[in-house]
């Protein structure tokens, strides 16, 4: 008696390797036969959406965020994820990546990887500039070291950040940067707060820096696209998730490997905040499945301490899924093969979601909030944000509609009285 | 057997009575030539008899039986259509073969009716091309074969050759004549052609508007047409109409002279005119005559008549050949 | 041409197709109707309550809304133009006698296989962006400044892949009806001294005419429903900029997971959409017989 | 017609139209060529045209990734079935409404048409409600329906106007034959409008292929054809392009060879009424 | 002005030759008409006077002017084509004024044009008419409307009749014959039709296979063909040939009598055969009879010859109108 699970996932790096790696869980659970329903991140998430809210029972094992985690779990979509096998040891995963899948103490997803964000430079190019980045910079330092490092004609782009629209995309990012100058989505009331002066200085800075020292195209420029271009080595500097620390210096795939720095997320000059970018990869157990005994198998699996070993087994250390535990980064080895996991851990321990801005929030969530509507109202923003990149917008106009629609979503869907 | 008859039949398409009310009787084995000018419905009576068409009201007997509301291929005849209508992606061989086909008949007898159908209209060395690998008459041959080979009680043609060039028309005609002959089916042709309609008929059915102006037999209507329609419709060139004085001497609205029968003289006769055009044909001579009354008029002259354009000549109708109409155009 | 007994065959044949038709614009269009009216979201459940006219409202005061409909009509209009006016160029220059006219073909006829997300994935990808882009490197090689395609001319950059997409269509119909042109026709407007200009303007293309209208209508059919595009290069942005009344719609349903109001956005866009098909419905209508 | 053609002019048109055949044929060709780089290639300055390492590397990367044959199978089951089932509930309709045309023909085949306008997305939503009800979400045959749905109104608008082509006497004549309408139908409306039929299903077949909406929407694993194969190649992370390009190729090969083979009878009677 | 004359002109479709090399001079105001079999190269002789193809060899000349490398519109010749081709989306008026539009006339003096056309040809009433609205005849008469205003030094017709019906293009033929009668420019005829050809030429050209057979009126044609084929070809219904012992009586490999020849007896004559088919056609009486030496024959008895098929008959061919040919073919 066979059992399939349809396990849906994204395509990132982490995800298809471990479809690689099933063989592993396939071995010991000869009874389980694995499906994989790979897909594009925002189709993954809008075929996972529509079929876990209308109980379609497609999957039975779905990557999600930790956006969507507390939201659905709230909504009774997710089987809790109690009765893990003993040696799951759920207390090693990292507390802020725990406490952002819990609701009420209970654990409703795995965290596969997770990420913060952080600063990733070429140390050749800052050296040509004759700039420094500190470990822990301010925004100034930043713009000033793009600057420096910026040589179009060379097709070397000082500074390489998200343009593209989109909740998960731009909106991450400037979330968080605004979180750092000390903005925030929305006050008590739920009133939008791209009135404040704190996200029109995000906003012009952002643009400005981009215009001077950005890439072309850079509006439709996502993680990937960066990725690819950081890769080549046009960017000088490029802040974005901390698990692109990996990629950048996977020599099979970098060209520029062994010249990576990083830092944290700059923090404006007297404002104590480094955005708390806090995001994680999390499988899930949707509560329509009648597979849920399977399916908790390979969520244990796929999450545990053994599949790491087995990663680093195969590919070694630094391909290991980061971010979730701490015993990975207590791991020398892991230590040794990736220089960028001290800086990544600490970022990520430094995410408080709860209290992402230095102003009082009624929501959490670190580059995002927490709520519903926020895909709809996060993409719409983006669009906004986009444009002024894209040079089609004044950053005040665009501020200007990011409340005016802001503020229609949240009036429709009721937070506004 | 297949006598067809029609009792009062209407058709009326919507609005518009195209068969305002036929009676008809049609022998078993009789050649049945329908003729009239272009839209008078001839192709539709024939629809109607086939069945492609439903009667508005009235009845169709078909050896006495009441054939009006059955499907068209119960009722026993067969049909030739003008466009042939020939299977193009068949065989000539399968052409024919298929109302046998359909009609659930054993191969073996099936290629038994081919065989002689071929035999009959020459076609067995073409039995294995395509349609369109044969020529006009040879596909005027096969959409025929078809027909046969089904051993209808009556076949009806719906202008078959008038596709054809004129040689060709020429050959099919009397290969369809002879067809007649042979297998003394009967046969419902429709034509607009004149010699067709006067070289292979029994009986002409001379249709205007949907009614039956006369039935006879060719000569019947060359030599009495009941009215003015039929004697200008039968005959070619068309019958010459005179009327005022000239008709009126005569005791007649109008009077007709068919060309064939002027006699031409250059010295003398009853009326005088002016040649307008010759046209020498080698073995007929059709002259185009102004008359002094100024009716045109057209006259033959077998073989040849030397004339000059302009010259004057005398015409008298030949005694006995002068049809006369009155008022209503009948007859008297 | 037909008895009764065929007459009510006919009926028989035409009934599956049109119950077919019938269940599957009905039935959706009726739940949509039904939702347009409710006050569901997805993410939501457990909230929904009848709102009446409030998912209209809320959708037509859209910011996006008026820009969406103005962004589809240009679309659809620059699409139908580069198609019909490229497509008889091309055909007519297939139509010469030229040696491997049918390789020719074969090559033009391809985009047309293409599946619209591939071809809108590679053309943002490897044609038109800036730094990787093909286009890009192109014009670096002329020491230009590449030209940002997707961000500086979103629309337009749409309206290249999905024209790019529908101009072998077009091509081909053109084509056929270019070669369905009476010789007969042509050899005498040459008698009649007529130039290459004027055989164009006064025999081609009255000539082909039908074939414009089937080629406007269809294209127009699917152009309407434009969207794998637009979601995979731009997203609908920036801003508005490429913001359909689709995408729109899609932004609704998909994004928002609003079915309220996408409902009411999908029954809006069935109006629009339907009011064009009028138009366009009489204009082939015509060329029909 | 057949006038000299100087021999400069032939040369001109050759060159302007082979320009343009390129022209137009270049990003397949470009995607083509990529897929065989590596990925360092595919993003070389300046381009690497014809002289780079060829590589099979992404082919085979993109099979171990993703079950390749089974999407394309799906594809091919759903785009030929769903033309199948189209072809036998619209041969019917096109027959009637083409030979026994009544008043209202010419409405219902506008109005079948304008079904089509309805944009999808309004509509997925209940769709996948009713779907998952009838538990048909992840099947064939749910998406093979919906797609024949889909493409129904373009499958009776080609045929009819293929058939209006076909002279009615050949009909009557095989009901004076004794033909049923079965028959007619069968033995000789179908075989001669073949090239008609030809087409219109080569093209229900690329319009099917290439649906992504539904497809994309309505499978997961077990019915997902090649457009949800594409859609896990989007925006992978790192560089992608020769991935990205392998996929693609893989994706649009067989619908690409199936229309070059049979372009000729695509051509033939891809003209919705437009020639007369 | 319209002399055309063609020097040893030759073409050739490829590796087909499909005229070996045509010698003709057509005088101005001349009518000529060329007949032949199908395929015989017709069409493609005009077309290449029209300037539609390019000579492989040989010169045109038009009143003298060498033409052979100039454009169809350059020529001075306005065509009728077969299929009339009319503009469809154009009204008549626009159809007939196009080659002066084209040729930059003034508006003014297209109208005048125009309405001189319309005038000769009855068109008035259906000048702002798409010719789809119109009936066969009328398209014809816009097609020659399209030829006349442009006031070219000849006219040339492919078959221009050829899609009309029987009645209509013995109408149309004497109109154009009539046209030609006011204009006197050239015409230059192409058709396959007998009467057409006898009834309207000036001068008939009789090709074979891409050769002249014979130039000559059609009287001179008629009772002096060169050969055979000539014989054969003019005249309907087509001569009879007798070959074997009765030709050889009269020296000759093979005879010729034409239908309307025969001298037809009851009593005595040369031949003795039985009637098969007996076609009254009221005017003529077309007799087809089975010599006794196995010869099909037609007869023409003009009027009404009273006979019941297998009926015995005598007959003689007349005096002076047997035509002898040697083994080549040709006349004696
Ligand atoms: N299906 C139809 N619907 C309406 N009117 C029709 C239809 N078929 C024929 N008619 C009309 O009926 C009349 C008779 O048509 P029919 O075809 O029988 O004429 P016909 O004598 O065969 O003419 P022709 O010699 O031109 O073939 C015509 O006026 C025609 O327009
Ligand atoms: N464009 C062409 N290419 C090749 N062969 C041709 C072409 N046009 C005509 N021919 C050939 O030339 C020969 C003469 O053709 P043409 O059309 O002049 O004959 P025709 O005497 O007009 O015949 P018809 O009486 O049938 O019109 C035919 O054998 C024909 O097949
Ligand atoms: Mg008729
Ligand atoms: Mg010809």
């Amino acid at each position: 008696q066979q059992t399939t699970l349809t396990i849906a996932t994204v395509n990132n790096g982490d995800m298809i390797r471990m479809q690689k790696l099933t063989g592993d869980f396939t071995t010991k659970h000869p009874d389980i036969r694995l499906q994989w329903v790979t897909l594009e991140e925002n189709i993954l998430r809008q075929r996972v959406t529509t079929d876990i809210a209308t109980k379609g029972g497609q999957y039975d094992v779905v990557t999600i965020g930790n956006y969507e985690v507390p939201i659905w779990a709230k909504q009774n979509w997710l089987l809790p994820l109690d009765g893990l096998p003993e040696d799951y040891d759920a207390d090693d995963l990292l507390p802020a990546v725990r406490r952002g899948l819990s609701v009420e103490d209970t654990l409703y997803a795995a965290p596969f990887y997770a990420e913060s964000a952080m600063v990733m430079y070429r140390k050749d190019l800052a050296e040509k500039a004759g700039v420094t980045i500190s470990e822990s910079p301010t925004w100034g330092e930043i713009f000033t070291a793009a600057r420096a490092m910026t040589d179009k004609s060379a097709e070397i782009y000082g500074i390489c950040l998200r343009g593209k629209a989109g909740w998960g995309e731009n909106m991450a990012f400037l979330s968080a940067m605004a979180n750092s100058y000390g903005a925030s989505w929305f006050d008590m009331d739920w009133k939008p707060q791209f009135d404040q002066p704190e996200w029109h200085d995000t906003l012009t800075d952002y643009v400005t820096i981009m215009a001077e020292a950005g890439p072309p195209g850079a509006s439709t420029n996502g993680f990937n696209e960066n990725l690819a271009l950081f890769q080549q080595g046009k960017c000088g500097i490029w802040i974005d998730a901390t698990v692109a620390a990996s990629f950048v210096t996977d020599p099979g795939e970098s060209q520029v490997a062994d010249q990576v720095g990083f830092a944290r997320f700059p923090n404006k000059e007297g404002v104590d905040n480094h955005g708390n970018w806090l995001w994680s990869w999390n499988l899930g157990i949707p509560a329509s499945t009648t597979k849920a005994e399977a399916a908790k198998e390979f969520v244990a699996w796929a999450t545990s301490k053994g599949y790491t070993e087995l990663v680093a087994a195969q590919e070694g250390w630094r391909a290991a899924p980061p971010g979730t535990r701490t015993s990975l980064y207590d791991n020398p080895e892991y230590e040794k093969d990736a220089p960028f996991a001290k800086l990544t851990l600490a970022s990520i321990d430094g995410v408080n979601t709860d209290q992402s801005s230095v102003k009082e929030t009624p929501y959490t969530g670190g580059q995002f909030v927490s709520i519903p509507e926020f895909q709809a109202i996060g993409t719409a923003v983006g669009q906004q944000f986009a444009a002024t990149v894209a040079g089609q917008v004044k950053p005040e106009q665009a501020l200007t509609s990011a409340q005016q629609l802001t503020t229609r979503e949240m009036t429709r869907a009721g937070y506004i009285k | 057997m297949g006598a067809i008859t029609l009792k009062n039949v209407r058709k009326t398409f919507g609005e518009t009575e195209v068969i305002p009310g036929v009676d008809l009787t049609i022998e078993d084995g009789e050649f049945v030539v329908f003729v009239g000018p272009s839209g008078c419905g001839k192709s539709t009576l024939l629809r109607l008899i086939a069945g492609l068409e439903d009667v508005t009201s009235g009845q169709i007997l078909i050896d006495g039986r009441d054939v009006t509301g059955e499907a068209p291929a119960r009722r026993g005849l067969a049909m030739v259509f003008q466009s042939y209508a020939l299977y193009p992606h068949m065989s000539v061989r399968r052409n024919i073969a298929f109302p046998l086909k359909m009609a659930g008949m054993p191969q073996a007898e099936q290629e038994k009716r081919v065989a002689r159908a071929a035999d009959i209209l020459n076609l067995g060395p073409y039995l294995d091309r395509r349609p369109g690998q044969l020529s006009g008459g040879q596909r005027q041959r096969v959409a025929i074969g078809r027909a046969i080979v089904r051993e209808p009680s009556a076949f009806l043609f719906d202008e078959p050759l008038s596709n054809l060039d004129a040689a060709l028309r020429v050959n099919m005609r009397v290969e369809i004549s002879e067809l007649h002959n042979n297998l003394k089916t009967t046969m419902v042709y429709v034509t607009h052609d004149q010699v067709e309609a006067m070289t292979m008929a029994d009986k002409i059915v001379v249709l205007r508007a949907g009614r039956i102006e006369q039935v006879g037999s060719p000569l019947e209507l060359y030599h009495k047409p009941v009215n003015q329609f039929v004697a200008g419709f039968i005959g070619s060139p068309n019958m010459n109409f005179l009327g005022g004085a000239t008709a009126a001497r005569r005791g007649a609205h109008v009077i007709g002279i068919r060309p064939e029968d002027w006699v031409i003289s250059r010295t003398e006769g009853r009326v005088k005119g002016k040649v307008t055009v010759a046209e020498h044909l080698g073995s007929d001579t059709y002259l185009h005559i102004t008359l002094e009354d100024g009716n045109h008029i057209v006259a033959r002259s077998p073989g040849e008549f030397p004339v000059t354009v302009g010259e004057e000549l005398f015409l008298t109708g030949a005694e006995g050949r002068i049809y006369k109409f009155d008022e209503q155009g009948l007859a008297v | 041409m037909a008895t009764l007994h065929q007459r009510s065959l006919a009926r028989l044949m035409v009934a599956p197709s049109v119950v077919l038709l019938f269940l599957w614009m009905i039935v959706p269009l009726g739940m949509t109707l039904w939702f347009s009216f409710q006050r569901y979201n997805l993410l939501m459940p457990g909230m929904e309550e009848f709102t009446g006219l409030g998912n209209y409202r809320y959708f037509l005061s859209d910011p996006g809304f008026w820009i969406s409909l103005q962004n589809t009509l240009i679309m659809v209009g620059g699409i139908l133009a580069i198609t019909v006016i490229g497509g008889i160029a091309i055909a007519i220059l297939i139509d010469q006698p030229i040696f491997g006219q049918g390789y020719v073909r074969i090559l033009v006829i391809a985009p047309f296989f293409v599946m619209p997300t591939v071809s809108a994935l590679v053309w943002k990808n490897m044609f038109m962006n800036p730094v990787n882009g093909l286009l890009g490197q192109v014009s670096r090689a002329f020491g230009a400044q590449p030209v940002d395609w997707l961000s500086q001319y979103p629309l337009f950059s749409i309206i290249v892949i999905v024209s790019w997409q529908w101009l072998p269509f077009a091509t081909l119909i053109f084509l056929t009806s270019l070669q369905s042109l009476d010789s007969e026709q042509v050899e005498a407007a040459e008698m009649d001294g007529a130039g290459i200009w004027a055989r164009f303007t006064n025999l081609t293309l009255p000539h082909m005419g039908r074939a414009i209208t089937v080629v406007i209508l269809i294209e127009t059919i699917f152009l309407l429903s434009v969207f794998a595009e637009i979601l995979v290069t731009t997203n609908g942005g920036p801003g508005y900029q490429t913001t359909t009344l689709t995408y729109l719609v899609y932004t609704q349903a998909l994004l928002q997971f609003d079915v309220g109001g996408a409902s009411a956005g999908g029954i809006i866009a069935v109006i629009l959409a339907n009011i064009v098909a009028f138009f366009l419905m009489r204009m082939i209508g015509k060329t029909l017989d | 017609m057949a006038r000299k053609v100087t021999n400069t002019r032939k040369w001109i048109f050759t060159c302007l139209a082979w320009g343009v055949a390129l022209l137009i044929f270049f990003p397949i060709l470009w995607t083509i060529l990529t897929s065989f780089k590596t990925e360092g290639d595919a993003v070389a300055t300046p381009p690497k045209f014809l002289f780079f390492d060829w590589t099979l590397a992404n082919y085979r990367e993109v099979q171990a990734r993703s079950d390749y044959f089974s999407h394309f199978m799906n594809s091919v089951i759903i785009a030929l079935g769903s033309t199948a089932l189209g072809l036998v509930v619209a041969i019917p309709a096109a027959w009637a409404m083409a030979f026994q045309p009544g008043k209202q023909t010419k409405n219902v085949l506008m109005w079948m048409l304008s079904t089509k306008m309805m944009p999808a997305v309004g509509v997925l939503i209940p769709i996948y409600i009713l779907f998952q009800r009838m538990g048909l979400l992840d099947s064939r045959t749910g998406v093979l329906i919906v797609l024949m749905l889909m493409n129904l109104p373009i499958i009776i608008w080609m045929l009819y106007t293929y058939f209006r082509e076909i002279p009615g006497e050949i009909l009557e004549a095989s009901r004076m034959d004794g033909a049923s309408l079965w028959n007619e139908i069968r033995y000789v409306l179908t075989p001669m409008a073949i090239p008609g039929i030809a087409s219109t299903m080569l093209l229900n077949i690329i319009l099917a292929w290439n649906e992504a909406f539904w497809t994309l929407n309505l499978t997961t694993s077990r019915a997902a054809p090649l457009t949800t194969f594409i859609a896990s190649y989007s925006s992978p992370e790192g560089l992608f392009y020769a991935k990205l390009s392998a996929a693609s190729t893989m994706a649009i090969a067989p619908i690409l060879i199936m229309g070059w083979f049979s372009q000729k009878q695509l051509v033939r009677g891809l003209t919705f009424g437009a020639v007369k």
